[in-house]
């Protein structure tokens, strides 16, 4: 069978910012080489030249889509460094806004993941959805996708009274919307045909090349950092991490669905017991003592690791940003192999995979 | 036959949502509606006052021409630059020189409201700053002072009907 | 020598069993360093693969989460840390050992730990076209992320200026 | 030629050009007028015929263009301008549709109510786009493409009957016509791919033809149980046949069948492979642009209400429906049922739109062999037992 070379570059439809080199047998890619890099901004050499507070814009700018996620660890890094302890009231608020950002961030993965199936409802659904929760998440930090919310010492604002009963209807709302959802896609005969079965990544492989997030829990792993290396209140709240050992992009979607509930009762159990008191310590200067740390959190993605080495002065001497998806974009060549070129996008999507954030 | 009824629960599940009102709102005639009166910062607490991060306000006669704020951007997008104003005798203010912002370059990231010690620069809720130029977006410190005219009729926002979200 | 962080003193005795067990087996080449929950652990270069076969092996750190490349210019080194986690051992998860080596800057070479975890290839990848570092026994490497024609010298080094600094 | 700067600019300019060219018409007309006698007697005729049209009727008709004449037939009721006028507000109504069902407005601006003009302000800024032609393409094939798609959905609307005399070409063996028609479409499809030289509408053209070669042969054999259980190949009788039961109640699978095939052969959604937009970026109708895009989108829709149509005609009894007019119209109440069940039918093909994925080429080729082919199999014996066993005298058939 002659080989055919196809270069998915980075202006098609069905890939983002990046390309991936397929070698095609007929209609069945034999091999896939990633390259990214085309939308490498340099992150980390320019976060050296930024002090602690003028890096927060700048470092949630490549994971666009889950901005608390990204500076998360950021802000639990410096503070470790610190040895300080936010107020009880910020952690919550700052788990509240992790969780709203999770289920906005999977929204718009199933969003990308409907319109590579040719399926433009579930396109249109979750992004109408979204509105639902980029309101709220407004009404708290004031931004609708890039908070610069989380600051070392705890959040910015306080949230307002009116956040509780509104959080209640997008809930209640949202719970309804997904039985939909699974009618429409999930459950839909065509889809479960194209998705079952199609990109494995078998649980040996899935931990030996160190997958993180939705991925590795859709391969069997039941891995989530919110429980294994439990950071801020995670460890007073209850929820449960979904696995599924099918391994197939199906699974993958599957996942994300039932992540978006479990982060709902995650949010509406803060709302419960979120104590007052104030938000922010008041930090005059942030100074932080030379030596290193390492955080990582559970991002929408998967867990996105920070290491941060202070010399003592007011920049970061080295900042390390290891993101989900530069995790799993070592899963493209083996997911790839023996899937038909049509399943192709729907493939590459299922992993979760944003280039920006991957090549920072 | 499991392949049929799965089909027709995704038919009629479609065929609901076309029942039910639609989410999107028409811009140019409807206006979303932001409450409150933009973000602001208490700079003896250090804490935020919950608000929408638009298009700043400055009020001219706190500020003190310490371009705290300058060096603050200076490390985020430099798009808050000083510029001096002869004809603003102000006390505090002696080489009278005030913040102008390029917005072609601010993130509204607010963190200028929260260097500014004299509560001089805050944020209000104003969204629409479209031009045809870049220039135009270089808002002077007198445009700054002006505060946002109130927004024109019909406002709408999100509203929960029992199933469906509408902006009402 | 051992040193611990005082705060949370009662919390780690597991680290400090695990750093025990690694000082009693390779004790002479490495100096670590415990916190609540991470071990920096210092490896002089010669031992790297064996003492990185015990971890991976023995104490079932089965995959690496990042490495990277620390530039020390004033003591003329390049710092190598491999962050290992596991997911295979459960009452293991939350520790992260920081695996570090120390190369000089004028001729940085260091052994490529693709076979031991297979997950390091991209960022070995990414730390030599950032510093510059040769990991030998890599398979593919070339520039990850660099565009092709970039012959500058490599970017995160702390004596390459970005423009306009 | 000066830039032009803003909108009104561009209508100004544009008035000047229409007055011009109406200006310039006239004069030529009535110089032909004062020296060629039928262009006097038309322009005469035309004058009186402001008082009453019923002179310009029957000028017409003397002309042999009248209202039943052949010509009026095929251009304008059942024919050409009948079918783009309903594949237009199909897609109109196609796009409001679907936009219901994902929470959005869809067309809103064009035409007062609820952009009813959409389609029409699309073809206007389709006729004002450059046609470009790839460099490497085989230009005459690939500009002629859209014409043929466009002729064969036309042709198709000769054979069917829209009520009992308004029929454009009513022959004994319309079927076979129908099918020999469907069947040159991947042909063109083919060509449109292959005269494109560029990698992905070629992949697009081999898709299409996989495609619609894999579905004819279960189409046919739906229609064989049709075609048996009538006796006739002529599409009028077929009708004639189903007045006291419609087939789709005789034979449920082969409908089902022959829909989901119309679908497949029309490539709409569930089967859009040939232009699978995610993957290889709009298949065979990448390189084509303005209105040789607009023609292939007519055809496309046009196709679909013919074939619409047949399903309606061979399965839910063609014009027969109750009496809704008074009954001096009875053949505009057998039109309305006839456009009445043709909507439903793509209505139902929206739906569908709307709600499943893509499917992938095996899977669609493996349902398409096995799957729908045993079930047309299936409904030739029924269609069978009918026939021999006393039932068929029961249904009146």
């Amino acid at each position: 069978m002659s080989k055919l070379s196809l270069s998915v570059g980075p202006q098609h439809p069905g890939s983002g910012h990046m390309r991936i080199i397929l070698t095609l047998s007929g209609d069945y890619i034999i091999e896939a080489i990633p390259d990214p890099g085309y939308v490498h901004r340099g992150e980390e050499k320019l976060a050296e030249y930024r002090n602690y507070i003028q890096n927060i814009p700048h470092l949630e700018r490549p994971v666009v889509l889950d901005a608390t996620g990204a500076i998360f660890p950021y802000v639990l890094a410096v503070e470790d460094l610190m040895n300080i302890i936010v107020p009880e009231r910020a952690q919550f608020i700052r788990v509240i806004m992790a969780e709203l950002n999770r289920i906005i961030s999977h929204l718009y993965y199933m969003a990308i993941y409907g319109i590579f199936m040719g399926h433009s409802t579930m396109f249109m659904w979750p992004v109408g959805d979204r509105e639902v929760f980029i309101d709220l998440a407004n009404t708290i930090a004031g931004q609708r996708v890039t908070y610069a919310f989380l600051v070392p010492g705890g959040v910015r604002n306080d949230m307002p009274e009116k956040v509780k009963e509104q959080a209640d209807k997008a809930c209640n709302y949202f719970e309804k919307r997904l039985i939909e959802y699974e009618h429409i896609f999930m459950n839909n005969p065509l889809f479960e045909k194209r998705t079952k079965g199609v990109g494995i990544l078998p649980k040996q492989d899935a931990i030996r090349l160190g997958v993180v997030g939705p991925t590795l829990r859709a391969s069997g792993v039941k891995s989530d950092v919110r429980k294994d290396d439990t950071y801020s209140i995670y460890n007073q709240l209850d929820f449960e991490i979904p696995v599924s050992n099918a391994c197939d992009s199906w699974s993958r979607a599957w996942i994300h669905m039932e992540e978006m509930r479990q982060s709902m009762s995650i949010i509406k159990q803060c709302l419960k017991r979120i104590p007052t008191g104030p938000v922010k310590l008041n930090l005059k200067q942030i100074k932080v003592p030379p030596g290193e740390s390492y955080s990582r959190v559970e991002a929408a993605r998967g867990s996105l690791s920070y290491y941060l080495i202070s010399d003592g002065g007011k920049v970061p001497y080295r900042v390390r940003i290891m993101t989900p998806s530069f995790r799993n974009l070592i899963t493209i060549p083996y997911i790839m192999k023996g899937v038909m070129l049509a399943d192709m996008p729907p493939t590459y999507w299922g992993i979760d995979y944003w280039p920006v954030e991957a090549d920072r | 036959m499991v392949f049929i009824i799965k089909l027709l629960s995704s038919i009629i599940s479609g065929m609901n949502q076309v029942f039910k009102r639609r989410m999107t709102f028409r811009y140019p005639d409807q206006r979303l509606f932001i409450e409150g009166d933009g973000y602001k910062y208490d700079p003896k607490t250090g804490i935020g006052i919950n608000g929408y991060r638009g298009r700043h306000i400055l009020y001219l006669e706190k500020c003190t021409g310490c371009s705290l704020c300058v060096m603050m951007c200076q490390g985020i997008s430099q798009a808050i630059e000083m510029k001096n104003l002869p004809n603003k005798q102000i006390t505090v203010n002696k080489k009278s020189m005030f913040p102008q912002i390029d917005y072609s370059k601010c993130v509204y990231c607010g963190f200028c409201v929260d260097a500014c010690p004299f509560e001089a620069l805050f944020e209000t809720n104003e969204y629409e700053l479209v031009s045809y130029d870049r220039e135009s977006l270089l808002f002077t410190p007198e445009q700054l002072a002006i505060p946002p005219k109130k927004r024109p009729e019909p406002t709408v926002n999100l509203k929960y009907g029992d199933s469906d979200v509408y902006h009402g | 020598m051992v040193e611990t962080s005082n705060t949370e003193s009662t919390l780690i005795e597991r680290e400090q069993k695990l750093a025990a067990d690694l000082k009693s087996r390779f004790g002479d080449v490495l100096e670590i360093t415990i916190k609540s929950k991470r071990i920096k652990i210092k490896v002089k270069s010669e031992r790297l693969l064996d003492i990185a076969n015990y971890i991976n092996n023995e104490l079932g750190f089965d995959h690496s989460t990042s490495v990277s490349g620390v530039d020390y210019p004033n003591s003329k080194e390049f710092e190598v840390v491999y962050h290992l986690s596991t997911y295979g051992r459960e009452d293991f998860r939350d520790i992260v050992i920081a695996f570090s080596t120390r190369i000089s800057r004028d001729e940085p070479k260091t052994l490529s730990l693709i076979n031991i975890w297979p997950s390091v290839e991209y960022s070995e990848r990414e730390t030599f076209e950032m510093f510059g570092i040769i990991f030998e026994g890599h398979p593919k490497l070339e520039k990850l992320l660099l565009p092709e024609d970039w012959n500058d010298i490599p970017p995160l080094r702390k004596d390459f200026k970005p423009p306009g600094r | 030629m000066s830039k032009i700067q803003t909108f009104s600019s561009f209508v100004k300019r544009l008035i000047i050009i229409i007055v011009g060219l109406l200006i310039t018409l006239t004069l030529l007309f009535s110089l032909l007028a004062y020296f060629v006698p039928s262009v006097k007697e038309l322009q005469d005729i035309l004058l009186s015929s402001f008082g009453n049209p019923s002179l310009m009727l029957n000028y017409l008709d003397q002309k042999g263009l009248g209202l039943n004449s052949l010509f009026f037939k095929v251009v304008v009721f059942p024919g050409f301008t009948w079918a783009a006028l309903i594949a237009a507000e199909i897609i109109w109504f196609e796009r409001k549709f679907l936009a219901k069902m994902q929470m959005r407005v869809g067309p809103l601006y064009a035409g007062k109510i609820a952009g009813l003009l959409q389609p029409i302000a699309d073809v206007i800024k389709l006729v004002f786009k450059e046609i470009i032609a790839p460099s490497s393409s085989d230009k005459w094939f690939f500009l002629s493409i859209p014409i043929i798609i466009t002729s064969i959905a036309a042709a198709l609307l000769a054979v069917l009957p829209v009520s009992e005399g308004w029929i454009i070409m009513r022959s004994d063996v319309s079927v076979l016509i129908i099918f020999a028609l469907v069947g040159f479409v991947p042909i063109a499809v083919l060509l449109g791919g292959w005269a494109s030289n560029s990698k992905y509408p070629f992949i697009g053209a081999l898709r299409g033809l996989h495609q619609m070669i894999a579905f004819e042969i279960p189409m046919l054999i739906s229609t064989l149980g049709v075609v048996l259980l009538t006796g006739t190949l002529d599409l009028v009788n077929i009708v004639y046949a189903q007045s006291n039961i419609w087939f789709i109640l005789l034979m449920p699978i082969g409908a089902f069948v022959f829909f989901t095939c119309m679908i497949i052969e029309l490539e709409r959604i569930p089967f859009d492979l040939p232009e699978a937009e995610s993957e290889i970026a709009s298949g065979y109708l990448t390189e084509y642009t303005s209105m040789a895009f607009g023609n292939l989108q007519l055809g496309v829709y046009i196709r679909f209400y013919a074939m619409a149509g047949v399903f309606t005609t061979m399965f839910l009894g063609g014009w027969y429906g109750p009496q809704i007019l008074p009954n001096g119209f009875e053949i505009a109440n057998q039109v309305i049922w006839f456009t009445i069940k043709t909507l439903l039918v793509m209505i139902l093909a929206i739906v569908l739109r709307g709600v499943n994925p893509r499917v992938r080429i095996d899977l669609l080729l493996r349902m398409g062999w096995s799957s729908l082919l045993i079930l047309s199999f299936v409904n030739l014996f029924l269609v069978i037992l009918i026939l021999q066993t006393e039932l068929s005298q029961i249904f009146g058939v």
